[in-house]
């Protein structure tokens, strides 16, 4: 199937994703605001309307809830619509469609509908746009049955998991951190899907278990680099998908090295890290823990906006070889 | 759809320009099954048969099947938490709706979703919604699909006056304005949402006056009249299969219960009920049948107790359906079972 | 400051609050659907329409972002709003309002303004009411820094958190149980405020504690009382406020007991159990535990309209009974 | 606030009949404090001393400073995403706002909130907002607080042509007509929504169109004639004083640059830009007090002159104030510090 290998931008690779499925799929659109002639706020829908034209590549209105709630309609009735959100922010406007009616719709109905639409969330800081543009909101839609949700850290991923969500029956959300889009990596050619509920273990380590999600993912691998300097080996696990999550994997990551952090930009409070803490905590594997599981998560305010504070609430690669190394040092 | 288009020097109703016998005399049983369904609906509520809350629509009878005259079994509908009339008059089984009421395995949503949630996509209803305004968007959403896939097929949204305060009306609206598509919404104003009156609610005197914020037509007609309904959706839904885009077409009708079970009915007057109750349409459209000899007498009776014993056998069946399987209940969360889905740590209390 | 002590419904606990600081603060208006004539879905509001007017216990109409956000502007500019979502899963049209715009408004502009509104939300499944009418969301709220977020268990506490809600300079949402409104309990006359962010320890034990949130606490005392036959003395902690957190009593308990289980309503996955259990799990308190933290919370699947599978999804008195023993079985 | 009633028998150009002098100089000198506060944000975010992103409002300053003359300090203003020039014209300190674009302790946010999120109680600026549409239902609130305490306020709410789209739009017009709040909806409509342009977005060519879906009056003007601005709004204001309830006044208007600082301009013409510079605001407003004789050729330089200073001392201020402390930054999440709030486990980054 997949062919060869390039480099391209994590923003290309899903914009690959969403040129091949255009293709081959006649039921494919894309919706959104100015994601036609302006390419969308982080170009990532690029030139498509050019290829595809504007019956398919669509500009909304301002209008989230309505937008949200025509691309469930449509899905309902036969097409295959990726929606963008300009920022993951303003879903907050359409939690109404996303939550009470795509996520609930099929199981309302026993099963007589399915509702194949793909989100796509602009997340994160880090743009200096402040605290309505910033938020990291997976963990909301992972409380909610109905939903998947899934956070590509790598180009690779975004690809792969754009083009699984399309052949996903079911509504997919994918949350796109915005400082991933210019970041470059390997790429597959032709059509790949990363499989949606997996993750993936990202480097192999003896003493501690790091999982992390989204751009985490690299904040915790160069910080497994400085452990590595001290003789400290982490294991670090991309989550990739906050639901369904792969409890296997945690569970076989924190059982193999008896200490577990978890890392997310997100809020720490009811973050994606409670989550995964209270999954370890609950299973056997407790019994194999050696300390006490740590958390690094988003903190308890709003994003600011000045540079340094932003920085400041999430954490930050010294965070994360700080709190390892703390893990680490704690006594069986 | 209409049987025949109308001849210009044809005077008559226009029901009898546009619809044969067959279907008129099938409209009048669809309204009977309404009001009989309705009727044992709140009567099997009162026995504790039903749990949960309902909203009937005893009184809005002429909307709900005039409104659906114009469609076809391909053409959609969205419809509403008052949408047992919508859902009769789409052609559903009125059968497989009681054993939905009842929580049977056999009904429209296999009992997960009970009366808000009834759909019935192989009619093209799309379905009921707990959420004031939620079918909106979807309606349009439907409307797009039918554009962009060429089915041909019109999409008609039903809501209350209640839900032209929401902003998914606005929205839902300017959009199918703007991209000119095959939708027809059909605001069933029945005066009140819940409590609350269109002047106490609603800037303007009538939703219809709305449509001019989205350049589309806006009518408003008496709902309770079966003629004045057809006129007003034939023409608007032509209008959508044209590809000449969305209308607003506003029913003024009446609900002869309450809200939904809960209701004191606080908030009107015992004499505005029963003046609305003079206006049955019921025996209005049965009436102008007779006047028109489309049927007699005994053929109204007739049609009449076909309902009474539709809704008999109907009852019948969701009675003796089985439940559906606890063990089972997760089934339909994901239309696939994934695996990973699967071992996502359970709930507790799936006994 | 308060009197007597009477018996007085959970609804009626909490028209007693609203009706007290009506008629003592001219600041407060009441707004919601169907508040006035009707006397709300769920008649707490009541009379008080007949007594302190239309103008200020106001119907609004179908609208709940714009009804939301009037709330919030009106907060900001002198008034002490109480808005009624009819049910709390109407709340999700709107979260912009509550999210980016009440629990935000103070931090963005550097402390200028307050948001001092309550929101009253009506939850939880068991009356037949099906998907979109049963959520339980206050795990979405217990994430956002600005929010403070209570779930009140007893009629007491229904009328003294609400008067703490009003007496709050911020954004305060309180969670009701539906199935709570008509139940009774003793709630003293007069004025009293019940602290935002102090759980209440129900009854004492030695062998495991249970934390639980709203109606789970009746469960929690129910179940507690089955165990008690069996000789298994549980400790039950009403957790009453999701945000703040009291970790202080959280810790306390499970250091006591080593043995700890959180039960609430709401979806398991990323509900407030995963939070009690990654706050506990990453304590020093770890070390005292005797066994896994176990959770009991609703099924991943909306709720569904059959009575018999309505009550499946959520943890039941049975459900706590079994988990708790299965706690207590565990070695250590 | 108007300061002379107009008199029947004068038939000067509005301005001039509502304002004296004073107030006019003081007018022109917010232009041009506008133009000269966004040109040098512009020219500091160019030299990477801001960053984020910022819109700017160049041509649109009459439509900024025309509206708010109509406003006493009382008067409540909400804003949007480009709100620099209501801030200004509102009355803020242009040095804590280039603070707050410098992230500094002394602007209007501390530094939290950047461009868009700029507010000034104390002056009637309930804020800028980042969500378009979201100042809409505050501006309502403000409204019914200033009913419901008496205060005999009027609150301006400033939006864009985009923003009439969204849900909220219609909400709070719907319920600022129902309950007669005096509050004056001002659409800046300057021809897009980023690169939407109303022709595509909106199904109606002109936003004051829909007021007529609120029974409120709407009109629409040419929001770069100071003339016809404060003609329009007054009249608006003086409505909602009286109690006679809301209005919405569309000013027709055009920005000079992007949308936001990453806008490659793909969605509009050169020429169309050209041709509304053309049309400046500031030029146009200067030559009629010139013409009229309120300023002269100097005067109107010193005018200029002096907002070139007050820019650099602005930026200057905003330079040498301290950066907030890093230790601080959860401060002002709540009002109070409860301290079991602070024992909520704290994120992990607060160095
Ligand atoms: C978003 C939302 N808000 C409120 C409700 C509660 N509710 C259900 S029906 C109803 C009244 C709806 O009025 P209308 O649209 O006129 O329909 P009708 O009931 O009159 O048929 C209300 C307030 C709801 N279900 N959804
Ligand atoms: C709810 C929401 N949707 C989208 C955006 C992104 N966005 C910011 S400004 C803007 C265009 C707004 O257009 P308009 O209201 O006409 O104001 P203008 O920028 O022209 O002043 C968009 C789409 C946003 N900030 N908030
Ligand atoms: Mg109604
Ligand atoms: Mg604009």
């Amino acid at each position: 199937m997949s062919g060869a290998v390039r480099e391209l931008s994590y923003a290309a690779a899903i914009r690959e994703a969403m040129d091949m499925a255009l293709a081959s799929d006649p039921r494919v659109i894309l919706m959104g605001e100015d994601i036609g002639v302006y390419g969308g706020a982080f170009q990532v829908t690029g030139d498509l309307v050019h290829r595809y034209g504007e019956e398919r590549v669509i500009d909304t209105p301002i209008s989230e809830l309505g937008g949200a709630g025509v691309a469930v309609g449509a899905a309902m009735t036969g097409l295959r619509p990726v929606f963008e959100f300009q920022f993951s922010d303003f879903a907050a406007l359409a939690m109404e469609q996303i939550v009470n009616q795509a996520a609930k719709m099929r199981f309302m109905l026993g099963g007589a509908v399915s509702v194949p639409v793909v989100m796509r969330m602009p997340a994160g800081s880090g743009t200096g746009a402040a605290a309505q543009h910033s938020q990291s909101m997976e963990a909301w839609f992972g409380h909610v049955p109905g939903l998947k949700v899934v956070q590509p850290a790598t180009p690779e991923d975004a690809k792969g998991l754009l083009l699984a969500a399309l052949d996903d029956p079911d509504p997919v959300l994918i949350f796109e951190h915005k400082l991933l889009y210019k970041m470059k990596g390997p790429v597959p050619e032709g059509r790949y899907l990363t499989p949606i509920g997996k993750a993936a273990l990202r480097r192999s380590g003896r003493d501690l278990s790091i999982v992390a999600s989204s751009i985490m993912v690299h904040k915790a691998l160069a910080a497994a680099e400085t452990l590595a300097e001290d003789g400290i080996e982490a294991e670090v696990l991309d989550l990739r998908s906050v639901r369904p999550l792969d409890r296997e994997a945690v569970l076989a990551s924190a059982g193999r090295t008896g200490r577990l952090l978890c890392v997310h930009e997100g809020v720490k409070t009811l973050g994606v890290g409670a989550e995964i803490s209270a999954m370890v905590a609950e299973s056997e594997v407790f019994h194999r823990l050696r300390a006490p599981i740590l958390r690094l998560g988003g903190a308890e305010c709003p994003i600011p906006y000045n540079p340094r504070l932003e920085k400041a609430v999430v954490p930050q690669i010294p965070d994360i070889v700080a709190a390892a190394r703390d893990l680490s040092r704690r006594p069986n | 759809m209409r049987d025949a288009a109308a001849r210009p020097d044809d005077n008559r109703p226009y029901p009898l320009r546009a619809y044969g016998p067959a279907r008129l005399k099938e409209a009048l049983r669809r309204m009977y099954l309404i009001r009989k369904f309705e009727e044992s609906a709140e009567a099997c509520y009162a026995r504790g048969l039903i749990h949960g809350t309902m909203h009937l629509s005893i009184g809005q009878e002429a909307s709900a099947v005039g409104a659906c005259m114009s469609l076809s079994e391909e053409d959609k509908i969205t419809s509403t938490h008052r949408g047992h009339g919508h859902c009769i008059a789409k052609g559903a089984d009125v059968g497989r709706m009681f054993a939905e009421f009842f929580g049977k395995e056999t009904g429209y949503c296999r009992g997960r979703g009970g009366s808000m949630h009834i759909a019935d996509p192989a009619k093209g209803n799309l379905g009921a919604n707990g959420i004031v305004g939620g079918g909106l968007p979807i309606a349009v959403g439907a409307a797009l699909s039918a554009k962009r896939l060429g089915t041909g097929t019109v999409t008609l949204c039903f809501f209350g006056d209640g839900a032209n305060n929401e902003g998914a009306f606005h929205e839902s609206l300017n959009m199918a304005a703007i991209w000119a598509l095959p939708v027809v919404f059909v605001c069933e104003n029945n005066r009140y949402g819940m409590s609350t009156s269109v002047e106490r609610s609603t800037a303007v005197a009538s939703v219809a006056e709305r449509a001019v914020a989205y350049a589309m037509p806006g009518v408003s007609v008496d709902g309770n009249d079966f003629s004045a309904v057809t006129e007003a959706v034939d023409a608007a839904v032509a209008r959508a299969r044209a590809g000449e885009g969305p209308s607003l077409v506003e029913l003024r009708t009446y609900r002869w219960r309450g809200h939904s079970k809960s209701d004191r009915n606080l908030y009107r007057t015992r004499e505005e009920i029963r003046e609305w109750m003079a206006r049955d349409p019921i025996a209005r459209f049965a009436a102008f049948l007779i006047e028109h000899g489309v049927i007699d007498e005994p053929g109204r009776a007739a049609i009449e107790r076909e309902a009474d014993e539709a809704i008999a056998e109907a009852i019948e069946f969701a009675r003796s359906s089985p439940e559906p399987d606890v063990a089972d209940v997760v089934r339909d969360v994901y239309t696939t079972r994934d695996p990973a889905a699967d071992s996502t740590p359970g709930g507790a209390g799936t006994r």
